[in-house]
């Protein structure tokens, strides 16, 4: 069996389940034109979305047929995307992840700052940020792409098209053209491929994240 | 034969709101979106009917948001009902517990039974128990929280949903410029001409919670069956901004898109009318499911409200009530 | 009778899955603690006491009773385990910048911490 | 001691839930099981009995109301026919999902199209799957027996779960044949009051029925699986404690008539089960070796109990009153499941069945030679040359 990539993207309910579609779409989507086998699905345990509930958007992606396509959940994903950057305080996103994932946020804040909240960032060996609402501001919402229904409104128009360009730059696993070809803003994409921060962790950056944000309550 | 004693319960109207009762009914812990409507109604209607309350929740967003992988926020007895049969469901319930009365079983207070159904658990697919439980006359509270829509399932149109809105079954198109062509049932409407048992009928929004309070209690005091409309927001079917979700429904009772009233023994007492209207243009303004609209879509709405702006006025005569059904 | 007939065998449920008798659950006393909600939220009200008069619109428009007054002492709390953060609360105050919303990021802890969302 | 009389199996189903002092009835007028609450209604108006009778706006509602009222705390009945039956199907899994043993009791009737006032078993066989208790009476004296041995069933904490209590419309229902009535003492031994487990109260408030998630539901159907394990221990309990009680012995599951020496038998249930006890004699005098199974319910189904009944016989002809249009045998649906049950004997009888008593024809006795002839053929030739024989047709 060849490699089976997944990639786990979080998005707020309603406000941004449209967005977090469009990135798992326009990946997918590159990466078939690549030639690749992948599928974007949203996680069906979190719907019927609720306004600010969080949501899961998959993405798999390997050179053969997946073996799991129908399991509904990334139980190891290699790759975790945040959409809005408060969900990685109050969720282990990085639940199931194996040593050396990678981890975006869509924010302004720096990396260290957001790796406060993180207390199992000792998994991660790439952290990125893109700050995809300073780039287009734009969070379409639209319900036509929902359960698994035809988009109509045109996919990465907002803040989708910077977000879907940092993983392609941060991953590798797609190619900036192939985004191109099938994203709404283009320059979006570009933007976020060009402006994403990175930062490599080796070894594990376990130092950091001693006694950070563990306790549950305190206010 | 004398009447049976079942200690009906008699709820003292609310003067503010440092007077509500400090518990709450409906906890906190639940998957109800931010800034949900519904929850809020559900929240004060808890707090309104007090610790002697069962609730029936027919499916709907009120049960999956709430009801939610074996835990619910309810600090009172609450069961399902399936969104077809909320008014059965809770006749059973009620028939049970005067049964109960009767046989010496229960020498507490008789139970608020309090059914909350949405729109379409209430005047749609839920219509005909609603109205079996009416026309037979048990002591249930029947509210329709209505948000205007089959929300729970992705927001699809329902009898109650706006004429012009766009729902995931009413999308505007080429054809259908306008999405949701049809105009709404009008809820209490059909309660209050089709059933001489029931003993009070009002309406009220979430925007005005001692109005809604009392109206809850005043309704629970009665010794029959009785119905609610409340309208209550919903900024995922409605799009808009979560934090907005009183100010659609105050802007919806100062355009007329809503009225606010009580009907009991044949008359109706309308309050909370404003002076002068405003356009319906600025309630349709702040949400997304009017986006689409067109101008003569915009003017025909604002017709359809003035014709409703007239019946404040004027209200429907309907027919007398009933005696209460009193089984000794 | 010949040989023996298959049986039904045994049906266990391991003890971590056993779901409640015809799923029936008792009620949940003063919050829903299954259920908290902190983690929706990415903004949270916070209250100047000073600007504050305990009007108690922001109590009564809370879908989540995250409000808490108590006639007794008059006092009015905020209960940050389930604010979701619709900033409903701080639409209704009446007055000005006695509640504003601030980022959840701005806050290091508050937020009960969940392996799996809702 | 108890006085016997005529009755009609619906005025037997209405003693039964008399007798049983049932609290919360829901009617909705459907023949021929109306009778049942005819009666009752009228044993309710004069005060003979201390219940709330609710007129439910339809089957659906019926069991809507029962459901409300066994939550509640309170013993409730209903009933209906033919497709009342299948208009309530919602509320079947609700219903046994929530543990409520509220208890139906469906006079059978044909399903449309179009309009046929008959009898037929498909309108409660389509509920098989649905979680509830499941049984066939042939008498209207068996019908006031099942419905206090159902509750007592239903009701015990080992169990709760809702029951169908069956009989042939027409056939039992409207024919009176002798009953006898148990003495309030008995009834009182055998049946003690309705203990719900947690009804919805106000001193210790919960919920009914929140939603679970897709891992929560395998351990919840499981669970209900586990209950019907432990159902037939249950059945027998009642069904000798009810012959201890009232004098009348049943066999809990099967009732075996002339089986002993059999070569051949009739595979049975509900009314013409009367019919072929009837013609197993008079086979028996032409020296035919038949003897007859009559299965009491259909859930649970009795598998263990039917090998052991009919494991020895040759041929069975299992006689089908409902329909199961493209099924595995393009009869019924009795044969399936029996055939599954004698599948693992070393040496297992010939089954084939005959589509009988459909539309609520009568299954005439000279049908029972003619059944038996096919049989006696089957023994002779060593095999099964068809599934499926229409009788008449």
């Amino acid at each position: 069996m060849a490699k089976v990539h997944e990639i786990t993207v979080w998005a707020r309910g309603v406000l941004q389940d449209k967005e977090g579609r469009d990135v798992i779409n326009l990946f997918a989507k590159a990466a078939q034109a690549e030639g690749k086998h992948a599928q974007a699905f949203d996680n069906y345990e979190d719907l019927p979305d609720r306004v600010l509930v969080t949501v899961r958007k998959y993405v798999r992606l390997s050179d053969e047929e997946i073996e799991h396509k129908y399991v509904y959940t990334n139980d190891k994903p290699e790759v975790v995307v945040i959409a809005e950057a408060t969900i990685v305080k109050g969720i282990d996103v990085l639940r199931g992840m194996e040593p050396g994932g990678t981890l975006i946020i869509n924010t302004n804040r720096s990396i260290d700052d957001m790796l406060k909240f993180i207390p199992n960032a000792n998994l991660l060996a790439t952290v990125a940020t893109v700050d995809a609402d300073a780039i287009t501001g734009i969070r379409t919402i639209d319900f036509s792409g929902s359960e698994g229904g035809v988009d109509t409104t045109g996919i990465g128009k907002g803040i989708a098209a910077p977000i879907v360009g940092a993983i392609a730059k941060v991953t590798g696993l797609i190619k900036k053209e192939s985004l191109a070809k099938v994203v709404s803003d283009v320059s979006g994409m570009e933007r976020g491929y060009n402006e994403v921060k990175i930062k490599h962790f080796k070894p594990a950056v376990a130092e950091l994240v001693s006694g950070a944000a563990g306790s549950k309550h305190s206010k | 034969m004398p009447a049976f004693d079942y200690k009906f319960q008699q709820l003292a109207p609310l003067k503010s709101f440092k007077s509500v009762p400090e518990d709450e009914q409906y906890l906190p812990g639940h998957r109800t979106c931010a800034g949900c409507g519904p929850a809020l109604n559900y929240r004060l209607v808890a707090k309104a009917a007090g610790k002697d309350t069962i609730f029936i929740g027919p499916t709907g967003c009120m049960y999956v948001a709430n009801a939610s992988y074996l835990c619910t926020p309810y600090a009172v007895s609450w069961i399902h009902a399936q969104i077809t049969n909320a008014g059965a469901v809770a006749s059973g319930i009620e028939a049970a517990f005067k049964i109960a009365a009767r046989k010496g079983r229960n020498s507490g207070p008789f139970p608020n039974i309090i059914v909350m159904a949405g729109d379409g658990g209430s005047v749609d697919i839920g219509l005909q128990a609603m109205s079996g439980m009416m026309y037979r006359g048990h002591k249930v509270l029947f509210i329709c929280y209505d948000n205007e829509s089959y929300a729970n399932t992705g927001i699809q149109v329902s009898p109650m949903t706006p004429y012009g809105a766009a729902t995931t079954f009413t999308p505007p198109g080429k054809e259908i410029p306008e999405g949701n062509t049809l105009f709404p049932k009008n809820a209490p409407q059909l309660v209050i001409g089709g059933h001489p048992a029931v003993k009070y009928v009002a309406t009220t929004t979430i925007a005005h919670p001692l109005d809604l309070m009392n109206k809850v209690r005043k309704a629970l005091s009665q010794p029959g069956p009785t119905f609610l409309h409340i309208l209550c927001p919903c900024p995922k079917g409605w799009l808009f901004d979560e934090k907005l979700t009183p100010e659609m429904a105050k802007l919806a009772v100062e355009t007329g898109m809503w009225s606010m009233y009580e009907w009991q023994n044949g008359t109706y007492k309308y309050t909370h009318v404003p002076k002068k209207y405003k356009p319906v243009s600025d309630y349709m303004k702040p949400q997304g499911r009017f986006a689409h609209l067109k101008p003569e879509h915009i003017a025909k709405m604002q017709a359809f409200v003035d014709e409703k702006i007239k019946q404040v006025q004027r209200p429907i005569p309907v027919a007398a009530a009933v005696p209460t059904k009193q089984l000794a | 009778m010949a040989k023996a007939l298959p049986g039904y065998g045994t049906i266990v449920v391991p003890e971590d899955r056993v779901v409640p008798f015809g799923a029936v659950t008792p009620a949940p006393v003063g919050t829903q603690k299954l259920f908290q909600t902190s983690n929706w939220r990415v903004v949270r009200p916070v209250r100047d006491e000073e600007k504050c008069t305990k009007c108690l619109q922001c109590y009564l428009a809370c879908p989540d009773a995250c409000w808490i007054y108590k006639a007794d002492g008059e006092t009015l709390e905020w209960v940050g385990d389930f604010c979701k953060g619709c900033q409903v609360c701080i639409q209704a105050c009446p007055e000005d910048g006695a509640l504003v919303a601030v980022p959840e990021l701005d806050f290091e802890g508050g937020v009960v911490r969940l392996e799996k969302p809702f | 001691m108890a006085k016997e009389s005529m009755m009609t199996g619906c005025r037997a189903a209405a003693e039964g839930a008399k007798a049983a002092e049932v609290e919360v009835i829901c009617s909705y007028p459907i023949r021929p099981y109306t009778a049942i609450m005819m009666e009752l209604a009228k044993m309710v108006a004069d005060g003979e009995l201390n219940a709330e009778f609710i007129h439910g706006e339809g089957e659906h509602a019926q069991v809507s109301v029962v459901l409300g009222a066994s939550a509640a705390g309170a013993r409730a009945y209903t009933g209906s026919s033919g497709v009342g039956v299948t208009y309530a199907m919602e509320l079947y899994s609700p219903m046994a999902g929530g543990r409520y043993p509220v208890q139906m009791t469906i006079a059978d009737r044909t399903l449309d199209p179009p309009g046929d006032f008959g009898s037929e078993h498909t309108d409660a066989m389509s509920t098989r799957d649905q979680g509830w208790l499941l049984g066939w009476a042939c008498s209207p004296q068996e019908v006031y027996d099942n419905t206090l041995m159902s509750y007592r069933i239903g009701e015990d904490h080992r169990v709760m779960l809702p029951q169908m209590v069956c009989q042939d419309g027409y056939f039992i229902s409207h024919i009176p044949d002798k009953v006898i009535l148990g003495e309030m003492s008995q009834v009182k031994e055998f049946l003690p009051p309705y203990r719900p487990i947690h009804p919805l109260s106000l001193t210790n408030p919960v919920s009914h029925g929140p939603q679970i998630r897709p891992d929560q539901g395998a351990p919840m159907d499981a669970m209900r699986a586990q209950t019907f394990l432990a159902i037939p221990k249950v059945i027998e309990e009642a069904t000798a404690d009810f012959a201890r009680i009232f004098g009348r012995k049943y066999d809990p599951f099967v009732e075996q008539y002339k089986l002993a020496d059999a070569e051949i038998a009739f595979f049975i249930m509900g009314a013409h089960s009367n019919t072929a006890r009837a013609a197993v004699d008079r086979l028996r005098k032409e020296g035919v070796k038949v003897g007859m199974a009559r299965l009491r319910w259909v859930r649970p189904w009795p598998t263990h109990q039917l090998a052991e009944a009919l494991g020895h016989v040759k041929a069975v002809g299992v006689v089908e009153t409902s329909t199961s249009y493209g099924g595995a045998m393009r009869g019924g649906n009795l044969i399936h499941e029996l055939r599954a049950s004698l599948y693992d004997l070393d040496d297992r009888p010939l089954v084939t069945s005959f589509m009988g008593g459909l539309g609520g024809e009568t299954i005439w006795p000279a049908d029972f030679d003619y059944m038996a002839g096919i049989l006696s053929g089957m023994v002779k030739e060593k095999r099964t040359d068809r599934y499926v024989y229409w009788l008449g047709m």
